[in-house]
């Protein structure tokens, strides 16, 4: 059956291309997890205020307007001017690297040394708040996220493939981008870690706390770094999610994509980040293409989690973790 | 000057391992009880029952349960949900196929069945550890959600997937269903809580909590001196699974009288619950119930006080809503990362000097 | 301490209670939450048109309507903590605007009796009111809207499916579950494949879905969607070229804000609608007086004319007529939860009187009994036009086809009534 | 005095030593490709105080963690009252009678002094989960009686003041204490303590050594130990293995290791890093 076979490429294809986008997420999780032990919840929020901070520039919303109209009874809505999509986007990163630094003078300083279901909790409670904070700054409406990404079938590909093997793949433009702008993403952020000398100091602190101390650099500014670019790293997602599926609060779940990523991956490897991703959407796609049908469907969700529990339970270490030996 | 130890001595070791060792802290405890079973019950109206004092109780049972797991424990669960439904289409199960049978015994049966159910998805915990277990306990929350959603067996075969609790009685008095009082409710739930609070108590401070801690506090330790991480791991998720079933029972039976599983039972009451029992205090009974209340208390007060009283639109008060629960979960966190239970142990200690400081 | 807050919260709990003269219609509203962006306009529509009763008319009856908004986040813990605290203020009805919530308030409402108003979602077999004594779902539910599609697809293709591929995508929760015996009963009728495609909530990530839609070419596709699910779906069947007026969803899929964010892409798009659509009705006029105009109305005011916030207005309108019948009935402005029931019950609504309300020909005619609280289940379509940014009526009143419906409601709501031990009503 | 006399032999002291009850035979232990011991055998006899010494690395610690089970050699075997021990977790080797203490303390930092003590007991109780759930007569019953026996030893190493006091407020020297306590607390056949007095000054380890002396006479414990400072070693142990990487390279008595050449070496070698 050559069709099946068709079929079940072409499906494999696009769960490559949808673990592209779980991956994009999950990066930031193991970028702060990495640096600093701390398993991020807000990740996924943190891209959805993003991407609704974006929205609200390029559009030129007046932050909080709601709450001034309803207190001063005004009709504040609009400043009134279209931002470019790159400006709006630099403006962003800017707010998102003040996020940063705000996180860590008033969360994370206080919680230094705190157990790790401590330091998950602070971040669950930051999730909300952020939540809160993105719906009173921006409002809860959905909104279109434009910055200029191509999107649909790529004509191109199913034109090629169809002359080809006398069938067309679909691919999404917008993958392929996310494709692409994730392989870049990962490009730089080896760049910075091997070439500069806060990728190296961040590299420090993720082997060993006591030793990056010692040669004196400051925890706490590697705290900020590594939230400013767990922040970019979250814009990214949410530009990515966003001009897919508009921006609203159900952005902020797209971090459940990501931990099943993080399972297969390990929460300490960026290599892992990104195979897990690969994994985690091929392997769910084409199980919801062949035994889906037969056990009702709608079983993405759930078999990514038991996808990356099955691997772990042979293979407690995770993809690229070498074998543990537990020592008293 | 009332609250203190000195001339309160004891002279023998069942004694000295009581719940309350301090004449005074025994004394409240029957205070507390004498109030929940002696006056409440007289004065409660549906309001009180069903926006307060029911979800505070059911609340509670779910929280001791996945205290039991994490606080005791040591093992991360984010399945809480899940076991939760669970309980509700276990308990809905059992009413419509043995309607005669007391609801009770089909609450208890269903705490039985999610303790069956949670064994099995406790069975990675052997392999796996921390973040990675908790992720993992996702699995079976998301699994066990879409399995209700999708075979009709589990809903009757409605046409939606909607369960909805008939009427029952225990000696005639009703307890489920739309005409049961607010009293009955209150007062069934409070007892269940009141047992199952005891049971846990009895758990921890035997020889079976201290599996439980010493497997927490350092596993490698625990196996070499003697504890079976098999058996205790096991035993945790069991027990936990059979507060939370019973919890996921009365939470559709009695509180909702109706359900739909992923709206219910979905990831957000895994997260409220596993909140419950941080913000309370890991590894205490009493901190359960104090985070139970307080985040049941926290929304209804604020939206009685931002709606109600200074009238502001709903949705803006929903969203400070969250921004206040967000920042005082940090607050707390910050202020006393083990939890409302340890806050009341220092007050306590600082009683305990009263009034003289030194 | 203890002593202070609980003072606090019943200080808070008075603050919140109206007189109790006045006609109480709480709104169990969500403006937050995954499904804000629906929820927000359909509880401007329904605080707006009671505002200009009030502003206008001085109320119904001379009484004044009071519409406390209770915050349910379509979350039934919510739901019941708004229903517990409207409750005791001399609510008459309740339109809570979600599936769940609306099972859960079902039996509570009978017990207390007051009613439960649920135009074109809730429990469909509540049409039943035999069964179901204080429930109302005209004057369409979500099995006649499946009817509708299939036999808005019967006209289109000369009276017959037979050898023809239908998917319906659908929000994978009792919501969308709710046509999928209706359209296995039309499917053995008409002869067409039913192909079932559940997207898990929120519905972000539909590629499996759509893909298979690609690969398997159905002549149509029936949504049951809501929240963010809409607008991913229409922008995916964009993506894969699925001709869009081959696409039509139920009137939970057709508001503006699922079609805007694919742009061009979602252009030709199709939905049901069971009323009208746009701001060409006499209403709006006085509406702009009375609410914008006045400073009065609900939420931010950039909602009116659009497709929910005519739904939620749609829904006060029949609330409304259900209390000025209930009024006539009694023979008294102020009347009481079990009048207003008696309203609902016998309410009629024709052309003519939407046409003194300012909303000629907006919704279908219709007339209440003690059997049927289900209405004719008429919808008509509506297309997206992307250029224009409008949705226009294509089609009248289309029936649904109530020889597969009605045995179908019987049967769900006579299993209702088995398992809750309910005596059937109106011998 | 003949050591190699199956029913045992008298010490210098005059104290009976009975007939071999455990023996370790060829054990081998790899971890990856990295050997940690290599062929060793020895063996431990009743009512001994057995030490194992050698440098930094030398294995002594995964030896130690073989004969509690927590490492399975790649070779050897383990035999224990004249019968060959199968494979084994952890738990089981416990429940045989071997009770030990670990090189940096492994006290479980939640519980109070007196709970952590108490663990100790854990594989001679028996009630049920039910039973305990219900606090029933034969529940606390067996929880009183093993507290009493708790007590005996909380007496026994002078930790009375400190028996409800959280352990992670304790001092070093104490935590030590109760890990020995815990230990103790089990009733061992044998003991097995991993370097019992890193760290102490002068006045603990010689608390620690009257215990570790107390203990084997008072209960006739047999205690086989690890440790660093020789002046203990020498006083404290009747017969000494020598390791060093990962191989025996002594064992006898005290004076005869002290005086065999591979020792002196060993020792006087730069020590190796772990």
């Amino acid at each position: 059956m050559p069709d099946t076979f068709f079929y079940a490429t072409e499906v494999m294809l696009n769960g490559l291309m949808a673990g592209v986008m779980y991956s994009l997420v999950a990066l930031g999780f193991v970028l702060i997890f990495k640096a600093s032990g701390i398993f991020n919840y807000a990740q996924g929020v943190l891209a959805l205020f993003a991407a609704l901070t974006l929205v609200g520039l390029q559009d030129g919303q007046i932050p909080f307007s709601h709450v001034i109209n309803a207190i001063f009874g005004t009709d504040l809505h609009n400043f009134g001017w279209t931002l470019p999509a790159v400006v709006a986007i630099a403006l962003t990163a800017v707010v998102m690297v003040g996020m940063a630094i705000l996180i860590e003078r008033y969360i994370l300083k206080h919680l230094v040394n705190q157990e790790p279901i401590i330091l998950f909790m602070a971040t669950i409670g930051l999730a909300y708040f952020l939540e809160g904070l993105g719906d009173v700054m921006w409002g809860s409406d959905i909104k279109k996220l434009d910055v200029g990404l191509p999107q649909g079938i790529s004509e191109t590909i199913e034109t090629a493939t169809y002359n080809w093997f006398g069938y067309g793949f679909f691919i999404d433009k917008l993958d392929i981008v996310a494709a692409l702008v994730a392989a870049a993403l990962v490009i730089a952020l080896t760049l910075f870690s091997q070439y500069t000398k806060y990728g190296r100091a961040l590299r420090a602190v993720a082997d060993d706390h006591q030793a990056a101390l010692s040669v004196g650099i400051s925890l706490r500014f590697i705290w900020v770094l590594v939230w400013s670019i767990a922040g970019f790293v979250a814009l990214v997602a949410g530009i990515m999610w966003g001009s897919k599926s508009g921006v609203q609060f159900s952005l902020s779940l797209i971090a459940l994509k990501a931990l099943p990523v993080l399972m297969l991956g390990g929460f300490t490897s960026i290599p892992g980040a990104i195979v897990g991703g690969l994994i985690i959407g091929m392997g769910e796609k084409l199980f919801e293409f062949s035994i889906g049908p037969m056990i009702g469907g709608a079983t993405e969700n759930w078999f990514a989690y038991v996808l990356a529990l099955l691997f772990l339970v042979f293979r407690p270490q995770g993809l690229f973790g070498e074998k543990i030996i537990e020592r008293v | 000057m009332f609250y203190r130890e000195a001339g309160d001595y004891k002279t023998s070791y069942p004694e000295d391992s009581q719940t309350f060792p301090i004449k005074f802290d025994r004394i409240r405890y029957y205070a507390v009880l004498a109030v929940a079973f002696g006056i409440i019950p007289f004065f409660i109206n549906d309001y009180w029952a069903n926006a307060v004092f029911v979800p505070f109780l059911i609340y509670a049972i779910a929280a001791i349960g996945l205290n039991i797991l994490v606080g005791y424990c040591g093992q991360v669960s984010l399945g809480t949900g899940g076991f939760m439904a669970v309980g509700a289409y276990a308990v809905y199960k059992l009413m419509t196929a043995f309607p005669e049978v007391s609801i009770l015994i089909h609450v208890l049966l269903a705490g039985g069945i999610t303790a069956g159910v949670g064994v099995i998805f406790g069975l990675p915990s052997l392999r796996i550890k921390g973040f990675y277990l908790a992720v993992a306990t996702l699995a079976a929350q998301f699994f066990l959600v879409w399995l209700f959603n999708k075979v009709p067996w589990f809903y009757n075969y409605s046409a939606s997937g909607q369960i909805s609790a008939p009427e029952r009685d225990i000696l005639g008095v009703i307890i489920t269903g739309p005409n049961t009082t607010a009293a009955a409710k209150y007062l069934f739930c409070a007892l269940i809580l009141l047992a199952l609070a005891w049971l846990a108590r009895n758990l921890t401070r035997g020889s079976v909590g201290r599996k439980w801690m010493a497997i927490r506090d350092m596993d490698i330790a625990a196996e070499i001196i003697g504890v079976n991480p098999l058996t205790a791991k096991l035993s945790a998720f069991a027990i936990s699974s059979f507060f939370i079933g019973v919890a996921g029972a009365l939470f559709f039976a009695v509180y909702l009288g109706a359900a739909e599983v992923g709206e219910s039972f979905g990831i957000q009451k895994s997260f409220l619950i596993l909140f419950m029992v941080i913000i309370g205090g890991l590894g205490s009974i009493f901190g359960s119930l104090a985070g139970a209340a307080f985040l049941v208390l926290l929304p209804v007060f604020l939206k009685n006080v931002l709606v109600g009283m200074l009238g502001w639109p709903t949705d803006l008060a929903a969203h400070i809503e969250l921004l206040i629960i967000g920042g005082l979960i940090i607050v707390f966190l910050i202020a006393e990362p083990h939890g409302i239970a340890q806050l009341w142990r220092l007050a306590k200690e600082k009683l305990r000097l009263w009034p003289f400081p030194h | 301490m203890k002593m202070k807050f609980t003072a606090l919260v019943a200080a808070a709990m008075m603050a919140a209670a109206p007189a109790l003269a006045d006609l109480v219609v709480p709104n169990l509203s969500y403006r937050t939450g995954p499904y804000a962006p629906g929820g927000v306009p359909y509880a401007d529509g329904f605080q707006d048109y009671f505002t200009l009763l009030n502003e206008r008319d001085g109320g119904i009856g001379g009484e004044k309507i009071v519409v406390p908004e209770c915050e349910t986040a379509y979350n039934t813990e919510k739901g019941v903590e708004c229903y517990e605290a409207t409750k005791g203020t001399g609510a008459l009805a309740y339109n809570p605007l979600s599936t769940g919530i609306t099972y859960q308030l079902i039996p509570k409402v009978t017990a207390d009796g007051s009613s439960l108003y649920t135009p074109g979602y809730g429990r469909t077999s509540a049409a039943n009111g035999k069964v179901f004594s204080n429930v109302f779902n005209y004057p369409a539910n979500y099995w006649t809207a499946a009817s509708v599609a299939v036999n808005y697809l019967l006209s289109e293709n000369g009276g017959d499916l037979k050898g023809k591929k239908i998917a319906l995508v659908y929000h994978n929760s009792a919501y969308g579950k709710e046509p999928i015996r209706t359209l296995e009963e039309l499917s053995k009728k008409h002869g067409f494949e039913l192909v079932q495609l559940p997207v898990e909530h929120p519905g972000q990530e539909q590629k499996s879905q759509w893909l298979q839609i690609r690969r398997e070419k159905p002549d149509n596709v029936i949504m049951y969607g809501w929240g963010v699910m809409n607008a991913v779906a229409i922008q995916e069947a964009a993506n894969i070229k699925y001709p869009m007026d081959q696409f039509i969803g139920i009137w939970w899929s057709g508001a503006e804000h699922d079609v805007l964010p694919a742009g061009d892409g979602a252009n030709g798009y199709k939905s049901l609608t069971m009323h009208g659509t746009g701001m060409d009705y006499p209403v709006y006029a006085d509406l702009k007086k009375y609410v914008a105009d006045a400073g009065k109305g609900a939420g931010a005011g950039d909602q009116v004319g659009t497709v929910l916030y005519s739904r939620g207005m749609y829904a006060a309108m029949v609330i409304a007529e259900a209390l000025r019948n209930a009024q006539a009935i009694a023979g008294t402005s102020a009347v009481n939860a079990a009048q207003v029931r008696d309203g609902f019950e016998t309410l009629e609504i024709t052309e003519a009187r939407m046409a003194e309300i300012g909303l000629p020909d907006f919704g279908q005619a219709f007339k209440s009994t003690c059997e049927d609280h289900g209405g004719p289940g008429m919808a008509r379509i509506q297309q997206w036009d992307a250029t224009a940014k409008k949705w226009n009526l294509i089609s009248g009143w289309i029936e649904p086809d109530m020889d597969v419906i009605q045995p179908l409601i019987m049967e769900d709501s006579e299993a209702f009534a088995a398992e809750n031990n309910i005596e059937p009503r109106c011998n | 005095m003949n050591m190699q006399n199956p029913d045992g032999y008298t010490t210098a002291d005059g104290r009976q030593i009975g007939g071999v009850m455990m023996e370790m035979k060829n054990i081998t232990l790899r971890f990856g490709g990295v050997a940690a011991i290599t062929d060793i055998s020895f063996d431990i006899r009743e009512g001994e105080i057995r030490a194992i010494i050698g440098p930094n690395g030398a294995g002594k610690s995964s030896m130690l963690n073989v004969i509690s089970g927590f490492y399975v050699p790649q070779e050897g075997e383990v035999w224990f009252r004249g019968a060959k021990r199968p494979p084994m977790k952890p738990y089981q080797v416990a429940g045989m009678g071997i009770a030990r203490t670990f090189q940096n303390i492994a006290l479980f930092e939640g519980m109070s002094v007196l709970d952590n003590i108490m663990t100790g007991r854990l594989t001679q109780m028996k009630s049920g989960l039910l039973a305990q759930a219900m606090w029933w007569g034969r529940a606390q019953a067996e929880e009183t009686a093993h507290r009493e026996k708790v007590e005996k030893v909380i007496d026994f190493l002078e930790i009375q003041h400190i028996r409800k006091t959280p352990v992670g407020r304790l001092p070093y020297g104490l935590k030590k204490r109760v890990e020995l306590a815990r230990a103790l607390a089990a009733e061992p056949k044998l003991l097995l303590l991993d370097e019992p007095m890193a760290g102490m000054n002068v006045e603990e380890k010689e608390d620690m050594s009257r215990f570790i002396l107390d203990v084997n006479d008072e209960f006739g414990t047999t205690i086989a130990l690890i440790e660093h400072d020789m002046g203990v070693v020498m006083d404290l142990s009747d017969r000494v293995v020598v390791m060093d990487y990962g191989k025996k390279i002594g064992d006898g008595t005290p004076d005869e290791v002290r005086n065999n050449q591979a020792v002196i070496d060993a020792y006087l070698g730069v020590s190796h890093d772990e």
